[in-house]
């Protein structure tokens, strides 16, 4: 499979591995995410998702494997190039820019992330605050705002760097179901707009709903891939989660 | 506190400094003559500067204690105005600038250390003002073409070379060795290289006499000496000069006797009789030589004088030579003032270049301002010996001699 | 872009033609010209250390290291018989190198890190300067009052060099590269994460600031004629910007002015009207400033600033 | 031979005492995430206060740290509860300012009292020194590395077997969490403080053994303090000693080698080596 995938892969790692001291939170892990793809990936708390979205993002370096980036080896390089090759992230906690607006925190992406030639970053700026629903408060500052807000700060931020790759780090935990609905809504707009995402997330409804296949970890592995469907009935998944007593 | 209880605070603060700051402006009455210095009182060279301080204010109670000082026929009393630099070159200039400018000084004295008073005496040569230096001893600080800065103090290079002259001195007794090994040590300060200057100006050429075996310098307040006191032990010198402000003082000759060092002769430059140096070290300070630019074993007259009126002041005994040659510079730059009769610059520096005092209190009795040396005084300096138990014996020159030299093994 | 640049000029503009207005006043005596030289260098000073400290967070005590190779670069030039205006651009240039060459290795670090690595390269730096003969070593260097500027040379110097560093300032506030740094000192991670390149933003900035530290050691050279290593290269000067900052304001544009100003003022009015407890007065102003206004004094200005224009309109 | 063996031994006795006088600034960062710009005023205090004691009473140095401890304690407990807790919620920058403006008071009051001449004090043991071998050590430097040594052995008891220590540790760690856990941090913001400063004037008690003192006193040494600590690894007082110690002996290596004038630079440019190259390589 790794064959004609690797050809359209938008995002590939190959045989990636992560230690921290003696724990290896990552262990020869291959993922791809397919051009026009939403890819969940989920897996108990600890399965290395967070782990592996550092390692794509260029925060970690990987010990051993490769990471391609719509063909190219990205695992070398420092976040910043990362980002303005066209992949962007979200954080599991947002990290707003306390001491901004929201337009100026949004600014930032726009500025510095990838290089799209005759459009100005002001305007991709107010574009990435309306796909987000922030325009109301797109002069206030950040420390005013509420959680749901941050977190679709982060992704305005994100979206500002107009990237070709998405990474979602659980933008969904911690929101109502009105706000949850939003943000589902939010991603297929940006998934719509040609922008390939991989959506960690342990909100299943929200997570099943969107992805178009499901990566499940489990201890830093592969323990299944499929849609959304299939990965519900597969035994080894519905182990991890529940426990090995519950299965046996 | 809410924003605007705060708020509240602004226009009190506002109004205590407006108050204060026009309670700092103002001049004076014009009766008196005013005379300026800027001293570090506090800062890194503060541990000096309240004995140039103490040192001036008593030359001018002195001078106002005899009806002050008579211009156009009218005494008129002379007031001291003295602020704190804290030790600070850019401070230091500004400060002066104001005693001309604000408090209408007619003349100046000097602060503490060299870079200081090398900040400061840009400011006299600047305005054409007399400026009185007591507490620079750096040739440099006296320019080419100098008019207005005068130096009470001997340069350093004196100390140095009048303690290798004693050494000769001695070596001609046949009491010391010859070639005499030497090892010195110097604080890379101004002071610390123009008192290497001056060993090497003396030892150049004289192969005969001196062997230098040790020439290395050590950073101002270092936080410890062990490890140069062992290099000094290594070169098995025959004595030792250092050239340390006190601090450094303390510390390195606690480290020699620690370590267990003896040489024929020690000396740490002008360091040694002072009280602070016995409260520190005891008896461990006795027989080591200092070259001074002034101390109260002088006989003079105008000494004993100093030390009576000032230990009476401010508690004694006077063991450090700032506040006698603070009192001289200050008594002198007054006599001038006096001789001029007149609060104009120009008149007060003619009079100090033509002064010529014949009671000073200064090694050679005598003071004046040599052009050719660009109004730098070159008095000797005497070398003294710490006695057992306590005070000191000048051991050279011989005719202010009080007696031999003890000298070590 | 382009607007804010127009507006700087003209305030630039404004602000020299008050300079030049007050000029008499500020000329008067020696006293008042030297306390304005004093300020020009110190807004010089506050202004490019708040461009790394405040926009970027990163806390320098060694500024005093660039100020120096400034102060050097300068004083030595002129005893080679340079004219002083044409050392100033050579001053900025050697004190940019070294800020980059201590700079690029230290920025990388962060917090305290950074902080006392400044002090580490700072104090090497002074002793290092001590030994060296070529420089006039521990004795420094005198340069020739022959050859004084003059009051009113020094005063439109000054003037040009302050307003110009508040300018450069305003414009990295505004700039791409000032709202990079602005990201990067609050979630230096999260910035890289949007493109921004953390390190080499901060080095670029911090070239800035060494080059206008540089400046300010060349104007305080050509006015105090006389640079020693004890003072140009001190950690009381490094720690004396860090305080005029914090009392006007960090991260803001007109903190540093402010800062500079009030520092300036309150130093000499304590100096000259406290004398014996002069450091205790500055010490509780400094604490009291602080305890009222923990973010400095431009905060309060521009709400004051923003009060009386609501009042008028 | 025996020289090299001196200036290492020198180094050693010179790095504990670095170590013991960067304890409390360690334990303060540690805790408030402050840097305490006033910890060359409780040094500096702590040398007068026990030069005062010897000249007026006789008090012999070691004594009275039986005095400047509860001293310091207090003192920084009340600088902390005064003035430092009120910036809690400001940029950790601005407390520099604070500090700094009370280590301006303490200098002036002890100018004010003492005046600005160096003190120094004597007492019957001050110059002694034993002989180990080819080596002389001296006695007071010995005994204040044992007390160096001492203070490290109480502080990480302290820390590791007390619930103070224990308390002191969570908020070091995670000041939100530990407060959630019913740790009364502001009690403990106190008690860091105080322990710090306690720290610190009885490290000014040890020093008085053969430093002289102005009220500038601090100043030398703040810096040199601030190298060890952050060597050290900021919170770290087992790394504090170990880099005083280090620190000592490149130094006293470097004087006696290469040149005396340049102990400190190599002190400095190890620190900031040091620095930069940990951080390279844990990032």
């Amino acid at each position: 499979m790794s064959g004609p995938a690797a050809a359209s892969a938008l995002v590939e790692a190959r045989g990636v591995v992560k230690r921290f001291g003696g724990l290896t939170a990552v262990h020869r892990l291959d993922l791809a995410l397919r051009e026009g793809e939403i890819l969940g990936l989920i897996g108990p708390n600890g399965a290395g998702k967070t782990t592996l979205f550092n390692l794509l993002s260029g925060q970690f370096a990987p010990d051993s494997g490769k990471i391609l980036l719509e063909g190219r080896e990205i695992h070398h390089l420092p976040s910043h190039r990362i980002c303005r090759l066209g992949l962007a992230r979200t954080f599991q906690v947002p990290r707003p820019f306390l001491a901004m607006t929201v337009f100026e925190s949004v600014l930032v992406g726009a500025q510095f992330g990838r290089r799209v030639p005759g459009k100005p970053a002001a305007e991709t700026a107010d574009r990435c605050v309306g796909l987000t629903r922030l325009e109301s408060r797109r002069n206030a500052p950040v420390h005013s705002l509420n959680l749901a807000e941050r977190k679709r700060l982060d992704l305005a931020r994100a979206l500002a760097t107009r990237p070709r790759v998405l990474l979602v780090d659980e933008v969904a935990a911690g929101l109502n179901p009105t706000e949850v609905r939003e943000t589902v809504g939010i991603l297929r707009e940006v998934h719509a707009s040609g922008i390939g995402i991989i959506y960690v997330e342990h909100v299943m409804e929200a997570v099943m709903d969107i992805s178009h296949r499901v990566h499940v970890l489990d201890h830093g592995a592969t323990i299944a891939i499929g849609t959304p469907a299939e990965v519900t009935r597969d035994p080894a998944v519905i182990e991890a989660y529940l426990g090995r007593s519950a299965g046996s | 506190m809410s924003p605007d209880s705060r708020t509240r605070w602004f226009p009190v603060l506002g109004l205590v400094l407006g108050v204060g700051l026009l309670a700092a402006c103002s001049g004076g009455d014009d009766d008196t003559i005013r005379i300026g210095a800027a001293l570090p009182l506090s800062g890194k060279h503060a541990n000096v500067g309240g004995f140039f301080r103490d040192g001036y204010q008593l030359a001018v109670e002195e001078a106002n204690a005899a009806g002050g000082v008579e211009i156009d026929g009218v005494r008129r009393p002379i007031e001291l105005r003295v602020y704190d630099d804290k030790s600070d070159a850019s401070i230091s200039p500004s400060l002066l600038e104001r005693l001309i400018a604000v408090d209408g000084a007619v003349a100046l004295l000097s602060g503490y250390s060299t870079p200081l008073v090398q900040a400061q005496v840009i400011v006299p040569m600047r305005r054409g003002i007399p400026f009185m230096n007591a507490g620079g001893a750096s040739k440099s600080i006296f320019r080419e073409g100098n008019q207005w800065v005068f130096g009470a103090l001997s340069p350093v290079e004196s100390l140095a070379s009048t303690t290798l002259e004693w050494l000769m001195w001695e070596q001609g007794q046949d009491r010391l060795p010859r070639p005499l090994r030497v090892a010195m040590v110097w604080q890379n300060t101004d002071h610390g290289r123009e008192y290497r200057t001056g060993v090497h100006d003396v030892i150049e050429g004289r192969t005969d006499r001196f062997e230098l075996v040790l020439d290395e310098s050590f950073e101002h307040l270092s936080s410890d000496h062990t490890s140069l006191i062992v290099k000094v032990r290594s070169v098995e010198a025959d004595v030792f000069l250092s050239d340390a402000h006190e601090p450094d003082f303390l510390l390195q000759h606690r480290a020699y006797v620690e370590q267990g060092l003896g040489h024929i002769a020690v000396s740490y430059g002008a360091r040694g009789p002072e009280r602070s140096v016995r409260e520190g070290l005891g008896e461990a300070v006795s027989h080591l030589v200092s070259a001074q630019w002034w101390t109260r074993a002088l006989p003079y007259e105008r000494s004993r004088h100093f030390v009576e009126r000032y230990e009476a002041q401010f508690g004694g005994p006077v063991t450090e030579y700032y506040p006698a040659v603070a009192y001289e510079a200050a008594r002198a730059l007054i006599v001038a003032i006096g001789n001029a009769g007149s609060t104009e610059a120009e008149a007060i520096r003619n009079a100090l270049t033509n002064l010529e005092l014949d009671d000073s209190l200064l090694p050679g009795g005598r003071l004046y301002f040599p052009e050719e040396s660009r109004l730098q005084i070159e008095n000797r300096c005497v070398i003294v010996q710490n006695q057992p138990e306590g005070g000191v014996r000048i051991v050279f020159p011989p005719e202010a001699a009080e007696g031999p030299a003890y000298l070590g093994s | 872009m382009s607007s804010f640049t127009r507006r700087h000029l003209l305030l630039g503009v404004g602000a020299l033609a008050g300079l030049a207005l007050v000029a008499p006043l500020l000329l008067a005596n020696p006293y008042s010209s030297r306390l304005a030289q004093l300020l020009f260098m110190n807004v010089l000073l506050a202004s490019a250390w708040n461009l790394v400290g405040g926009f970027a967070g990163q806390i320098s005590f060694g500024n005093a290291s660039l100020f120096g190779v400034g102060a050097y670069a300068t004083s030595m030039l002129w005893l080679a018989g340079v004219h002083p205006f044409l050392t100033m651009p050579v001053a900025a240039l050697l004190a940019a190198l070294y800020g980059v060459a201590w700079g690029w290795p230290c920025l990388r670090l962060r917090g305290p890190y950074f902080a006392i690595a400044t002090i580490g390269v700072a104090e090497a730096t002074r002793i290092v300067a001590n030994h060296i003969e070529a420089a006039g070593g521990a004795s420094g260097l005198t340069l020739p009052l022959e050859q004084d500027l003059g009051p009113v040379l020094l005063y439109a110097l000054g003037a040009v060099l302050a307003v110009a560093a508040v300018l450069v300032s305003a414009a990295v506030r505004r700039s791409r590269l000032g709202l990079g740094l602005i990201a990067l000192r609050e979630d230096a991670q999260a910035a890289a994460a949007s493109g921004v390149n953390v390190a080499r933003q901060q080095v670029t900035v911090f070239a800035v600031t060494a080059a206008l530290t540089g400046l300010a050691g060349a104007y305080y050279a050509v006015f105090t004629l006389y640079v020693v290593p004890e003072k140009v290269f001190g950690f009381d000067l490094s720690i004396s910007l860090v305080l005029m900052v914090l009392v006007g304001g960090i991260g803001t544009v007109m903190g540093p002015v402010l800062g500079a100003g009030i520092y300036l003022f309150l130093e000499q009015f304590v100096l000259a009207s406290l004398a014996d407890i002069h450091l205790a007065a500055f010490g509780a102003l400094l604490i009291f400033i602080i305890l009222m206004e923990p973010r400095g004094a431009a905060p309060r200005l521009a709400q004051l600033v923003g009060l009386v224009r609501r009042r008028i309109g | 031979m025996v020289d090299l063996l001196s200036v290492l031994a020198s180094g050693i006795l010179v790095g504990t005492v670095y170590a013991y006088m960067a304890y409390g600034l360690g334990l303060i960062y540690g805790v408030l995430r402050v840097v305490n710009l006033a910890h060359g005023a409780f040094l500096t205090l702590g040398v007068y206060v026990t030069w005062w004691l010897n000249t007026t009473f006789g008090m012999d140095p070691l004594v009275s740290i039986l005095i400047t401890v509860p001293l310091g304690f207090a003192l920084g407990a009340t600088v902390e509860r005064t003035l430092v807790f009120r910036l809690r919620d400001s940029p950790p920058v601005t407390t520099l300012l604070l500090l700094f403006g009370v280590w301006l008071i303490v200098r002036n009051a002890l100018y004010l009292i003492f005046g600005g001449a160096d003190r120094s004090l004597l007492t019957s043991y001050s110059l002694e020194s034993l002989a180990v071998g080819p080596l002389t050590l001296s006695i007071p430097r010995l005994i204040v590395s044992a007390f160096s040594l001492l203070g490290f052995v109480v502080l990480a008891l302290m820390l590791k077997r007390t619930w103070s220590g224990l308390a002191l540790r969570a908020v070091a760690q995670d000041r939100e969490a530990a407060a959630l856990s019913g740790v009364p941090v502001n009690r403990v913001w106190a008690v860091a403080f105080g322990i710090g400063s306690a720290l610190a004037m009885s490290a000014g008690s040890l020093m008085s053994l053969f430093y002289s003192v102005t009220p500038e006193f601090g100043a030398r040494f703040l810096l040199k303090s601030f190298c060890v600590v952050v060597l050290g690894g900021l919170t770290n007082i087992g790394g504090i000693l170990v880099a005083g110690i280090g620190l000592g002996i490149a130094e006293d290596l470097t004087a006696f080698y290469i040149h005396t004038g340049y102990r400190d630079v190599v002190s400095f440019l190890v620190l900031t080596a040091a620095l930069v190259m940990r951080r390279a390589d844990s990032d």
